[in-house]
């Protein structure tokens, strides 16, 4: 395993203790670790908070902000956070508003993050929450754990982050952030695995010639694997499920996101999202707005995935309203 | 006399230490058709349940397992954490203050740890997961715990392995292991194995007891 | 080799198809191959062009806008551009107030500036250079090439933007220039090679337990191989001689960089960033600002560099200026 | 009678035909002691060249060099585009208008090429760059040309191969090498290497003429 890190079971900690001395005019880092917007709880104002396991860099802790999220709470790598964080993140960020839990659709998110709901709901705060499941690569199923929650978990904090800035109350904010969910889909695909630093060598093997197709984003192999294609073929092959599913018609309008998976060179991502804006054209999609590079990541893994997310005036308008995050900055 | 807290205790030592050195196995399952972690994540939790175990020791066995259930959801995170969490939480409130523990106490306990868990991740049998490990090991406990607590314990902790490796052929539709479809069949599924340690731990301390 | 590519040389012309498709409201791109301000030229505003090999991404084209850089000049992976790109980029930005070059210290890069210059004066245009060369790993000497020019460049490019921006003219802009290669300085290390696509295979082997100490911005094997080490004695072997060389003393401000070589998580990078602060701070320099992320990268190794530059109020003002390019976005 | 413009372009065409070859030999070398591409840049610059000989082959050396020289500069980038490019302009400026080169014209314009790359990339003998290879090629043929061309031209081409290996123990002193200090020591220098692959391509093409 060849990192840049000490002790592995300190790299979260000590990752943390750099965010907060890197970005102390944004966020605060507090025991048990969360990352909390500097001037939060802002009262009247509704929290929103993410969370997940570490490794995803710059998501959520890069995100955490004016405009964006008033809290993250970061779990061990690839190991959703525990409910003491969440319930600690929820009371931080708590401004009489109520706040609202931005949940991927991992069981263990999930778990983790009800029973804090329900700690906090027992002393009285407001607490609403919202599931993004957007990954295409698998299929939606009652029996099933269902979709993961991938890409547009990032979309969906930005908007719904600009619309708690501007003061809309818990029930919009939430029900924004279900509209969000309901327009938006995702697909990735892995050229190598990752190392989670505990475990000390890659997740999975994978030959030179090889790569996986409907990955998540915890390093995990994905639905399929295939014999190497160009960056043409892959994007294909990630853009048109995500097409179909919604489906994305001729006419609409949407934000673009092409994300890196950690490893693989921006060069590599604008390659990718030539071919992207080459295949929505044929369909007739318009890119109204679009987002290049790594923001939700497998750690050191290479490949990408693909968000489109369908647009309206109203998500134009609060994508493009001021965030001032680590991560994520305009308008400001 | 029935069961102490001190046998109790006693198991819970032993799941922690056979936890520790399953560690690395149980990671490299859950990379199959996981996120390589549930060794690493059940380890962190039982050394975190180690350290109240001394100060636990001399009182109620109810107190105990509900300390190890917050502990567990404290420290663990993932899925296993407010699952195992829950089952001991609900293992130490069925056994509430009682002073003196009988071999049905535990059987009933356990079934309600297990009724806790079932309705915390909503997994059916087959969805290749702890519970079916869990389930068949319960049922025999609840068979045979009156009759003979030892042989019972010992039927119990079969039962889970054989439940183990019983949906290993299966396709997993719950937790990560679901996001494989097809793949995940022919994988050992990591909770399951875990599973197992618990109940191999539970008939190796307590069935010199009760 | 596993990349998100087509033909390997077809890469750079596609990813800045994709660059011109993604970033439309910042910059155009022209042949040959670079990229422009969208509103260049600017009148009586002194034009600001960097250049070199691409695989650094997102440097240079990734700092064209306002604030910043005015064009970019982007060679084959890894190889300096050719003069017709520099003479074409210093065409595109003249606004009749001169032009600045600003150079990384290659061999290849200095003499392909170089005969752009002579071309663009020809034409009458009025053009100044700055060679960049902040890498400590290099031992300066007047009989070798000399240092290399590395993360000091990101700073400069920057700064230099603002004060153009703000219609400083040609002389001020290069003297200014001047000032910030005087006072940063740089030193990278790698953890794995990374492949040149039209190359194919790594550019060098490297053990599991081994590193590169004092490597560039190409690939290319460091001053020296060491056993692997943990990330706060590799930071140590970064900094010390940082500090050392120019050197860096109590009481100073500095900005510090700590940068990815494109293959290293964003977690690590801030593990480094912690124990670099824990350094500085035990010296008495205090860290007035900070930049954390990949922004002069070797296409995906996996590594970082530490860049430290000297402020004063001038440079922090510049610094803080609004900028609105691709990759660094402020004030805006 | 001289040289022809043909025999010239064969002796391009031969160049080309063998950096194609060296290809990845020349990648592999600047692998070890630079960043990789000195034989995709080199094959880059003279397959731009090739395309533009069969227009040239009928007219004046001089405007055919002046041609390659621009050509390498706005295609080839990194160190050996501008240093090629000037290498081949000089030569081409040195023959002029000459519809008749004789060996000694060939010879001088190879100095004033080489004189062009020396006062451009400011490399001294031992700096170990191509210039090692060169220098002592062109002083052979000095030496030589008027007396025997074709003899002179297989010398001057084994001179520039003995230049080559000569400074491979040496630490570069300029270029990317030098950036590997000791660590440059024991690895052949790639623009040496393609230097004499030019070389080998005038001595295989001209040593017919003449
Ligand atoms: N819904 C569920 N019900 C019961 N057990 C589950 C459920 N989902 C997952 N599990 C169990 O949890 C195990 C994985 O635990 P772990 O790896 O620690 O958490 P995570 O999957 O969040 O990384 C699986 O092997 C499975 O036995
Ligand atoms: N200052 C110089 N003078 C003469 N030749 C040089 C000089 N610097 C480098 N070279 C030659 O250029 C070769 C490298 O060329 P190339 O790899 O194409 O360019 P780059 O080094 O920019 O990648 C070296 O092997 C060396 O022979
Ligand atoms: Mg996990
Ligand atoms: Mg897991
Ligand atoms: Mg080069
Ligand atoms: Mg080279």
């Amino acid at each position: 395993m060849k990192k840049l890190i000490n002790l592995p079971d300190n790299v979260v900690d000590e990752a943390l203790a750099g965010v907060a001395l890197a970005h102390a005019d944004l966020v605060r880092v507090e025991s048990p670790n969360i990352v909390v917007r500097k001037d939060a709880p802002r009262q009247g104002k509704v929290g929103v908070i993410s969370g997940g396991g570490s490794g995803h860099e710059p998501m959520h802790g890069g995100f955490v902000g004016r405009g964006m999220l008033d809290a993250a709470c970061p779990g061990a790598v690839f190991t959703s956070p525990v409910p003491d964080q969440m319930l600690a993140a929820t009371q931080a960020v708590n401004g009489g508003a109520g706040v609202l839990h931005i949940v991927k659709n991992y069981t263990g998110d999930i778990m983790n993050f009800e029973l804090a709901a329900e700690l906090a709901r027992a002393e009285g705060i407001d607490v609403e929450a919202v599931v993004i499941a957007d990954d295409v690569a698998v299929k939606d199923s009652l029996y099933t754990a269902g979709r993961r929650g991938v890409g547009g978990t990032v979309l969906a904090e930005k908007i719904v982050g600009a619309a708690a800035e501007e003061g809309a109350d818990l029930a919009t904010v939430k029900a924004l952030c279900e509209k969000v969910q309901d327009n938006v889909r995702s697909m990735g695909m892995a050229l190598t695995s990752c190392t989670v630093p505990a475990a000390g060598k890659p997740t999975f093997d994978i030959g030179d010639d090889e790569m996986e197709i409907g990955i998540g984003i915890h390093g995990e192999p994905g639905r399929e694997r295939r014999k190497l294609a160009p960056a043409d073929e892959i994007t294909e092959a990630l853009a048109t499920p995500i097409l179909d599913d919604l489906p994305f018609q001729s006419g609409d309008r949407v934000l673009a996101f092409v994300n890196g998976m950690g490893g693989t060179p921006l060069l590599e991502l604008y390659v990718v999202y030539r071919k992207l804006a080459e295949i929505l054209d044929g369909r007739g999609v318009t890119i109204a707005r679009n987002l290049v590079g790594n923001y939700i990541t497998s750690l050191e893994m290479a490949g990408c995935s693909i968000t489109l997310l369908k647009l309206d005036d109203e998500l134009i308008r609060l994508w493009d309203a001021p965030v001032n995050t680590p991560a994520l900055r305009w308008g400001v | 006399m029935g069961i102490t807290t001190a046998d109790f205790t006693a198991a819970l030592e032993t799941f922690a230490d056979r936890i520790r050195d399953a560690r690395e196995e149980l990671t490299a399952l859950d990379s199959a058709i996981g996120d390589a972690d549930h060794g690493i994540n059940m380890d962190r939790g039982m050394t975190a349940v180690r350290e109240h175990l001394p100060t636990l020791r001399d009182g109620q066995a109810g107190a105990l397992f509900k300390q190890v259930g917050r502990t567990l959801i404290s420290t663990v995170g993932g899925a296993s954490g407010p699952l195992y969490g829950t089952f001991f939480l609900r293992l130490g409130t069925a056994l509430g203050e009682a002073e003196d523990v009988s071999p049905a106490d535990v059987a009933r306990g356990l079934r309600a740890g297990l009724d806790g868990i079932v309705g915390l991740g909503k997994a059916n049998l087959d969805d290749k997961t702890m519970v079916d490990a869990m389930t068949p090991a319960v049922e025999a406990l609840e068979a045979g715990a009156e009759a003979d607590f030892a042989t019972a314990l010992a039927a119990a902790a079969d039962a889970a392995a054989a439940g183990r490796d019983r949906i290993t052929p299966l396709v997993a539709r719950k937790g990560r292991a679901s996001y494989l479809g097809e793949r995940s069949a022919g994988h050992q599924d990591p909770g399951a194995t875990s599973a197992t340690i618990l109940f191999e731990a539970l008939r190796d301390q307590l069935g010199r007891a009760g």
